[in-house]
């Protein structure tokens, strides 16, 4: 059905025009339950701005928060419900006229991406660590945004007690684009869900309130870079668009694998004219590898996580990656099957590169942020393993791994923010030095994270790994799985460092301080340690939850 | 006239836009480069919905001009606020972070 | 009363003592030696009543077994604790613990000044069981428990003044060296494992016709390295006169009478095994003869009293090694000479120890001369040792010596020959060394002088307790002997166990007798001329090149020194460099390659958004390519 | 179901370290009784297990099965044979040992804050240690024993990197430069083993299916499971690299020394005794059961490196100038003979493994921790610091020389049993290896000899003239051990008759007969 239905929704009135008047428009039919989860979050974006429109500066921050926590709630609670109607399973369907896919991974992801921006909200509303500003509370965020670095303008903004809660309708209008960028059934509303969310995370990443200057750069670079890789899929768009004369992903996939053949001669020179076809893919996977920050389209990743805000690196590294891979699931197993000869082998040397570069550098990397971000490059390739099993196995276990992943991030950043100097957090790993001797709590903390990164059994990253390494090993990428190993064995080593750094070095006079932080950001670190292990001693439900979601509909 | 050559031309116009990217310091010019490229693909995606025969390429078209103003807006903003903290608009002089 | 329950009673007893001396703690220190001695007479008593029983029945039953457990129960594998008394091991049984007994007695007084003594009886009791375990165990893996455990004992003996370096490292080498023969001892046992399928005396001895001779050669050499070991034989004797520093009852005991004798034991024990193995048992007469030349050579140069018995201690068991090795003529005369001289061995070396006594434990010979007159009884305890061991007509040596003599010529052809006169030789220069330590101790004018604190020595007759057992010794190393010999008793008392046949000597009895006397008379006169008629100059002469080689124990130590000591040295410096450069640095470089290849990627992120952007068109490039060329091929 | 006595034996430990951690910092003592409660009541248990196991039954008993995680194949399945037993008992046994000695490791030095609780954590790591050593000898499930296997390093590396020996020579930073390299080296090392392992494992589910060890080997063993000869050779050599790593074999070992020089000696046992028998344990059950034909195939290169292990460990021992670094190497060299006795395959070979195993826990701890007394008064590694301890404190000196003593394997004493059972089992096979293995038993006197002559006898050392004798506390932490050796030593055969069964079965599965003797042979 999906092919025609595309097309109706464009070329209906189109044809309407010349045909027989305009006393008819069959409307399209919008199945708005099915669409609730992300309808609810834009519509609560869209009722954020109003409130920075209407409601008084004091009450606006407590009004953010509210809106957001009880949008992502109800839309975590229509996903629910949704996989509880089966439309995960056998009801999954594609919605909107083609546009959105309602089905397992869809909705897994959904719900993933709901509950990291949930817990990452929490760290966003975080206002006990920096120290009370002239009488008032503040956040990790700039109190205004064009206020020069260091200026007056800015103290006086402070002063004033402004604060910049547009970050609330900002990450809310982020994960709406994230609910879209996995569902997305055709490669135009793919392509408005990237802007969607990436947009305002090229602005959150600028409003740090310490260290603005490297905030703005990361903006200025993630932003710069983002368009140029945005840019690079739009034009692979095209050229698919060129190749299958539709953008419908059901539609090129038959193209692809040749149920739908050339009916116009005419055509024969653009339609199913493979080199279109490739180069189009190749460009739409490279945006999509930009996302994920896979070697070598990472390189903003260290530089823009540094800068961000710490809570937003953590937004971003959890969600995006969920968002971008389940993407790029939707790209290679729906649209691209018929091609996946031509995408596999390239898509293992992007792994491989991935898995050892990401590993490797980050060996040597001084700054904690710097150093989750590159951890973040090697389980980007990691992940990529599982992609490449291109078996249902590949797909949950791939799954599984994102709801793994993401929560450890969240959590390892979260307490990053709690670590602080006199300049804000205290991201140089020499600082950490002795952490577990002054605060043994929060070391431990981080310590379970490192290890989970590194993949210890009894941690949720062992059951990840395992289960995309199995995958992959299933899928007949053996050799992957033995630089998957070496490569965590790298990996290892600098965890370990930091490890060693926290317990085994004595603690420097001049240490940082860990502040106590309120409950929010203590609940995001209690989840992502409660999941870690959960996950890693007992796996099996969330097994199950994923591999129920491993079917994509067509 | 031969179809494809709208499509070279396009291919042309993404090339020159990413070699902007690429060789231009000052931040609005990449910017800009960068609007090239999308423009580019706007080309292409007219020129190929006037092969097929289907509008979904014209609109498409449309949609990306939205985004593209999308991104100009948030651009600019970005660009703007680096500017008043820095006074330069080159991109090189943003590379506090690197290693 | 059944009697072969008490056998094990004889091991439980020192064992016991053993036991309760060394976890007593200081609360025994005043008892402590009784209670060691009284524990080494209990054991001998024991002996005696089974011997006496042993005695009431037929020669054929007279093999008595205990089976106490099955030690290693393991598939394919049966290790017993069970004992065997049969004639051999009950000869044995009442020379150890019988001379053990005189020396825990004699050591009473010997020790009476050391506030250790407690532990030194506890040693001796623990070296008393072990012994007796190694005699009386029914298969050669029991045997080999006894056989390191006397090791042990020795180790801890030879060491027990542990405060000098000499002696711990005189107990380090006697160990080592020790350690050695014993890998022969377990190699031959895993040997008979896989040859017979079991190492119990009994099935392995009756079955060593159904295996190949090359087989029993094997084992025997084996059981050869072994023995050289315990009973130092060239070429693993070199500890012998190091253990020497150990106090003088354990060298009476463990290094003359009894530990150094298990060797023999150990061959004959195996006769059945050399038998059927005239490879083996050649080699077994070579060694017995070279080190009844080579102790006899260094018993000559030694001015040290002890190393001197020392190297006479070496000589006479090489008789004995020699005999075993001649197979069923020479097995009886090999443990006859070895009871004989377990008596007058052991008392010289007590009397030796008497005279150090006395003599503020000077052991150089040339600062004694003329103590017959201070310490008479031990002077005739001693010369009685000494005519015994030189072999004077009557006396334990003579009847001894004399029949190993005739047995080397009995087995006949070149051989019988050299070895004989080997044997001969041997006997002169016994003569000869014995006669030196008798002159230079007992005889010539008095030359010590006050050493440097300037207390002379105040040569005195020993206490009784030392005296006693000194006496009882010397009547073993007149009478023993003769008794013995009388209608060849002692031969058909063991001839069951290790059968015996007259071999065909190309010389007559008389001949032989006749020919040792010769020597004798030569060896006295030799060492009378050169030591009797002359004073004996204190410090020693620089001699002759031989002399000189002797008193470094013909350069043997040097070897070692050079060729083991040195050479291990080095290895293991190298190795320890090894494993630090080699093994650990491939690691370590690894990760320090890691580590460089890290930094210098680390260097394209530079912090340029082109440069990004650069890799970023790049990977776009390769990623088009590689899918094209993926279907192009 | 009836009672999971297993479970229940693994779990407890693991109680007894969260109830340690959670002590209050300032009840230190508390904490340490409780944890020596937990260990104790462990080891009552695991007499149990013992008592329970009936050598003559079914090959593995008191087996427990429940679901676990269905999407990987992997049951939690325990279950025990002779060996299992006999290893977890030695276990249960040394951990009171080990916290008794430690009594005073780990309390803290007067600097450290009030939150910093160093007591409660070292015991609670070393009751952690226990409770996944335990465990990983009782699964029959590959991916729990390997989750086991890999998850007992975390506790192990901050037991040796947060609890240094005190004694140490240089700065403070320098010693805890060298701890935590040790820590490090330690942890890389094995971590490294167990990845690749962990390939294999993943290798062995898509060969298999599962992980059920008795469902694979019966599969094996019917042949309705059968591996390419490569992949099984592939899978093979992933396990036994991470055993080897763990065991550890020559060239494989040079995190050991490391580890248990930079450790207290406690924990230096907990390593060499505990710890490394889970990695020949698993060699026994794991590389012959699930692995027979590689086994077959790489059992030459084995025990030539099991060879090059004993002489060259021993050796090494000599040279070495620190007391912990030489019992380490004196440990490689018995891990040779361990490993020898396995793949010699046969029955006396692979009884006197793992008798081997068990003796050599005790032996090691019974010198080590007698090191670790020494040590501790001394303040100082280094075997030239010492001379003449006999002298001054006569018992401590007696309790080490029979620790030496066992380790050269004096008969009599547990050691000589199993270390002349494998020399006989693997000279059966080959005689040429057992005759150059039989060259370890000379250097073994040596390096042995050399130690006690260096640091007990000769002249007094002034710096030790005023050592006291070992208090009531360590003489009760040695004298039981002393007297197992004995015990051991004359009546191994309640342990061989535990194993027999067992190594009937492993020898069944690599399909191998003991050789016959000649005569019977020629018969």
């Amino acid at each position: 059905m999906s092919a025609t239905a595309v097309h109706s929704l464009w070329t209906t009135t189109a044809a309407a025009s010349v045909n027989d008047g305009i006393d008819k428009i069959d409307a399209p039919n919008i199945e708005y339950g099915q669409l609730a989860p992300t309808l609810i979050v834009i519509g609560a974006a869209v009722i954020g701005v109003l409130i920075e429109a209407f409601v008084p500066r004091k009450s606006r921050y407590y009004a953010q928060l509210f809106v957001a926590v009880v949008a992502l709630a109800a839309a975590f609670a229509a996903v629910v419900a949704l996989a509880a109607g089966g439309y995960g399973t056998t009801k999954a369907r594609i919605a909107a006229m083609g546009a959105i896919a309602v089905d397992g991974p869809a909705l897994f992801l959904q719900g993933t991406i709901l509950l990291a921006g949930m817990v990452a909200i929490f760290t966003f509303a975080e206002r006990r660590l920096d120290p009370v500003a002239h009488g008032n509370r503040v956040d990790s965020f700039v109190a205004q945004a064009g206020a020069v670095p260091g200026s007056p303008g800015e103290q006086a903004a402070t002063k004033a007690g402004f604060a910049t809660t547009e970050v609330f309708p900002l990450a809310l209008f982020a994960i709406g684009g994230m609910l879209v960028f996995p569902s997305a059934n055709d490669l135009l509303t793919f392509f408005i869900a990237l802007e969607v969310f990436s947009l305002p995370l090229y602005l959150l990443c600028a409003l740090a309130r310490r260290k603005r200057l490297m905030s703005q750069e990361a903006a200025v670079k993630y932003f710069l870079l983002g368009a140029f890789a945005s840019a690079f899929t739009l034009f692979g768009i095209a050229l698919i668009y060129g190749y299958a004369g539709s953008v419908s992903y059901g539609t090129v996939a038959k193209v692809v694998d040749g149920t739908i053949t050339t009916v116009d001669p005419a055509l024969a020179g653009t339609m199913g004219n493979d080199a279109l076809l490739l180069i189009g893919s190749a460009m739409i996977v490279m945006g999509l590898l930009f996302k994920v920050g896979a070697v070598p389209f990472h390189m903003w990743t260290p530089d823009v996580y540094q800068g961000a805000p710490t809570p937003v690196t953590g937004f971003m590294a959890a969600a995006t990656k969920v968002a971008a891979f389940g993407a790029l699931l939707r790209l290679l197993y729906v649209v691209l099957p018929g091609l996946r000869w031509d995408w596999r082998p390239v898509m293992y040397g992007v792994a491989v590169i991935t898995m050892l570069g990401g590993a490797i550098v980050a060996i040597t990397q001084t700054d904690i942020k710097r150093l989750l971000a590159y951890s973040s490059i090697a389980h980007a390739g990691f992940i990529l393993a599982g992609v490449i099993a291109t078996t249902e196995d590949g797909v949950s276990s791939v799954l599984f791994y994102l709801g793994a992943y993401s929560f450890v991030t969240i959590g390892a950043f979260a307490v990053v923010t709690l670590v602080r100097d006199a300049g804000g957090e205290a991201t140089h790993l020499s600082k950490w030095a002795g952490l577990g001797r002054r605060s043994p709590l929060v070391a431990a903390v981080f310590a379970v994270f490192l290890l989970a990164f590194a993949g210890i059994p009894l941690t949720s990253g062992f059951s990840g790994k395992f289960a995309v390494f199995k995958a992959a090993a299933e899928g007949g990428a053996g050799a992957l799985v033995v630089v998957g190993v070496i490569s965590s064995a790298i990996a290892a080593f600098f965890y370990i460092r930091v490890i060693v750094l926290m317990f085994f070095s004595e603690p420097k006079a001049d240490g940082p301080t860990v502040a106590v932080p309120s409950p929010l950001t203590m609940t995001a670190i209690g989840v992502g340690v409660a999941v870690t292990l959960v996950l890693g001693v007992a796996p099996q439900y969330f097994l199950d939850l994923a591999g129920q979601s491993g079917v994509f509909v067509r | 006239m031969n179809p494809v050559n709208y499509l070279y031309l396009a291919a042309l116009l993404f090339a020159i836009g990413a070699t902007g990217v690429l060789i231009r310091r000052n931040v609005i010019v990449v910017f800009m480069c960068v609007e090239l490229m999308l423009n580019a693909c706007n080309l292409a995606f007219v020129a190929f919905a006037r092969l097929h025969g289907n509008l979904d390429g014209q609109i498409i078209a449309f949609f990306t001009m939205v985004v593209a103003a999308a991104e100009v807006v948030v651009g600019l903003a970005i660009i703007v606020s680096l500017f008043r903290s820095r006074h330069s608009a080159s991109v090189d002089d943003a590379s506090l972070m690197k290693l | 009363m059944d009697t072969e329950n008490l056998i094990a009673l004889l091991v439980a007893a020192p064992l016991l003592g053993a036991a309760v001396l060394l976890c007593g703690g200081r609360r025994l220190d005043r008892v402590g030696h009784w209670i060691g001695t009284a524990l080494a007479a209990v054991s001998f008593v024991i002996g005696l009543v089974l011997f006496t029983d042993m005695l009431g029945k037929g020669a054929e039953d007279r093999s008595l077994h205990q089976h106490l457990f099955s030690w290693i129960p393991v598939e394919g594998f049966q290790a017993d604790v069970a004992f065997q008394l049969d004639q051999l091991s009950v000869t044995f049984v009442l020379l150890i613990s019988g001379v053990g007994t005189l020396i825990h007695l004699y050591s009473i007084g010997y020790m009476e000044h050391d506030e250790r003594r407690r532990r030194f009886f506890g040693y001796l009791n623990l070296f008393l069981a072990a012994m007796l375990l190694l005699v009386l165990a029914d298969n050669y893996l029991l045997l080999y428990v006894g056989w390191e455990g006397v090791g042990l004992a020795s180790y801890l003996l030879i060491g027990f003044w542990q405060h000098k370096p000499s002696a711990a490292t005189a107990a380090k080498k006697a160990f080592l060296v020790n350690r050695v023969g014993d890998m022969g001892l377990s190699i031959a046992i895993m040997l008979m494992f896989t040859t017979f399928g079991t190492f119990a005396f009994e099935p392995v001895l009756e079955a060593t016709g159904e295996t190949s001779e090359g087989k029993l050669t094997a084992i025997g050499l084996m059981l050869l390295l072994a023995a050289c070991g315990k009973s130092a034989q060239v070429p693993l004797q070199s500890w012998l006169g190091d253990a020497m520093e150990g106090p003088t009852p354990v060298s009476a005991l463990i290094h003359a009478a009894t530990m150094v004798t298990a060797g023999v034991y150990l061959i004959v024990r195996s006769g059945e095994i050399f038998n059927g193995a005239p490879d083996a048992q050649l080699a077994v007469t070579v060694v017995g003869a070279v080190t009844l030349l080579f102790g006899a050579i260094v018993g000559c140069a030694k001015d040290d009293i002890k190393k001197a018995l020392a190297g006479s201690t070496m000589s006479q068991i090489g008789y004995m090694i020699l005999a075993a090795g001649l197979g069923p003529i020479g097995y009886v005369f090999a443990i006859m000479h070895l009871v004989t001289h377990g008596f007058f061995k052991a008392g010289l070396f007590l009397g030796a120890g008497s005279v150090m006594h006395g003599m503020n434990d000077e052991v150089d010979m040339r600062k004694y001369g003329g103590l017959r007159k201070y310490m008479p009884v031990t002077f005739v305890t001693f010369g009685l040792g000494y005519l015994a061991i030189i072999g004077f007509p009557g006396l334990s040596g003579f009847f001894s010596k004399d029949k190993i003599i005739e047995a080397a010529f009995a087995k006949g052809g070149t051989e019988g020959w050299i070895l004989g006169s080997v044997a001969l030789l041997g006997a002169a220069i016994t003569a000869y060394y014995m006669t030196r330590v008798m002159l230079l101790t007992f005889f010539g004018e008095k030359r010590w002088q006050p050493d440097a604190e300037g207390n002379a020595p105040h040569p005195h007759e020993s206490p009784k307790s030392m005296t006693i057992p000194m006496i009882l010794l010397a009547f073993g190393s007149v009478f023993a002997g003769g008794f013995f010999s009388v209608g060849d008793r002692f031969m058909h008392w063991l001839e069951p166990v290790t059968h015996h046949d007259h071999g065909d000597s190309p010389l007559s009895a008389a001949t032989v007798t006749g020919a040792t006397m010769v020597v004798l008379v030569i060896g006295v006169t030799l060492a009378w001329l050169q030591y009797g008629r002359r004073p004996v100059p204190v410090v020693a002469p620089r001699g002759s090149l031989l002399t000189r080689a002797a008193r470094r124990d013909l350069l043997q130590d040097d070897f070692n020194h050079v060729v083991l000591v040195r050479g291990g040295e080095h290895l293991t410096r190298s190795l320890v460099y090894v494993d630090h450069t080699l093994v650990d640095g491939v690691v370590n470089g690894t990760a320090a390659s890691v580590g460089g290849l890290s930094g210098r990627l680390r260097k394209l992120q530079n912090g340029y958004a082109r440069s990004y952007a650069v890799s970023m068109f790049g990977g776009a490039a390769v990623l088009i390519a590689a899918t094209l060329l993926m279907r192009a091929v | 179901m009836s009672f999971p006595l297993l479970t229940a034996t693994a779990a407890l430990p693991a109680v007894g370290a969260i109830a340690t951690a959670a002590v209050p910092a300032a009840r230190r003592t508390a904490a340490k009784w409780l944890a020596l409660f937990f260990s104790l009541a462990t080891l009552a248990l695991a007499v149990v297990v013992a008592v329970r196991f009936d050598p003559d039954g079914d090959r593995y008993q008191l087996t427990e099965s429940r679901a676990w995680i269905k999407d990987f194949g992997v049951r939690y399945e325990l279950g025990v044979d002779g060996i299992g037993v006999a290893l977890i008992a030695l276990t249960a046994l040394l951990i009171p040992f080990i916290i008794l000695a430690g009594w005073h490791d780990a309390d803290p030095l007067e600097t450290k804050s009030s939150r910093w609780r160093p007591t409660q954590g070292f015991f609670a790591l070393i009751l952690a240690v226990e409770a996944m050593v335990i465990i990983s000898f009782e699964a029959t499930d590959v991916f729990l024993f390997y989750i086991f296997f890999e998850a007992m390093l975390i506790p192990m590396y901050f037991l040796i990197g947060g609890f240094g020996d005190r004694a140490h020579s240089g700065s403070d930073e320098n010693a805890s430069a060298q701890r935590s390299y040790a820590a490090v080296k330690f942890l890389l090392y094995n971590l490294v083993g167990g990845l690749i392992m962990l390939a294999a494992v993943i290798g062995l589910y898509v060969v298999a299916g599962n992980f059920s060890l008795q469902e694979i080997a019966e599969a094996r063993a019917n042949g309705s499971l059968d591996m390419a000869t490569n992949t099984e050779r592939l899978l093979f050599l992933g396990f036994f690299f991470a055993f080897a790593v763990k065991a550890p074999l020559w060239p494989l070992h040079t995190w050991l020394p490391n580890a248990m020089g930079e450790a207290t000696a406690p924990v230096a046992v907990l390593i060499t005794a505990v710890v490394d028998k889970v990695g020949t344990f698993a060699m026994l059950r794991f590389c012959l059961q699930l692995f027979p034909e590689a086994s077959k195939w790489a059992t030459p290169v084995i025990l030539v490196l099991a060879l090059v292990s004993i002489v060259y460990g021993a050796l090494l021992a000599v040279g070495q100038r620190d007391i912990k670094r030489l019992v380490a190497y004196a440990s490689i060299s018995h891990f040779g003979f361990i490993i020898l006795g396995i793949f010699a395959m046969t029955s006396q070979g692979q009884s006197g493994a793992t008798l081997y195993m068990v003796n050599h826990g005790i032996s090691t701890a019974a010198l080590m921790l007698v090191a670790g007394f020494l040590i501790s008064r001394r303040g100082s590694r280094l075997i030239a610091d010492y001379g003449g301890v006999q002298k001054v404190a006569p018992v401590l000196a007696g309790t080490f020389l029979i620790g030496g003593l066992a380790t050269l394997s004096l008969p009599g004493l547990a050691p000589f049993v199993s270390e002349f059972l494998v020399l006989v089992g693997t000279f059966a096979r080959y005689p040429a290896v057992g005759i150059i293995a039989t060259f370890g038993i000379v250097l073994a006197a040596l390096y042995t000899l050399v130690l006690y002559q260096r640091t007990m006898t000769g002249p007094v050392k002034p710096e030790v003239a005023s050592m006291p004798d070992l208090k009531v506390r360590e003489l009760a932490v040695v004298a039981p051990l002393i007297a197992l050796l004995i015990v051991l030593g004359v009546y191994p055969k309640p342990v061989t008759e535990l194993v027999n069964p067992a190594v009937k079965h492993t020898m069944s599965d690599v399909q191998k007969k003991d050789p016959k003797p000649d005569v019977e042979a020629a018969k």
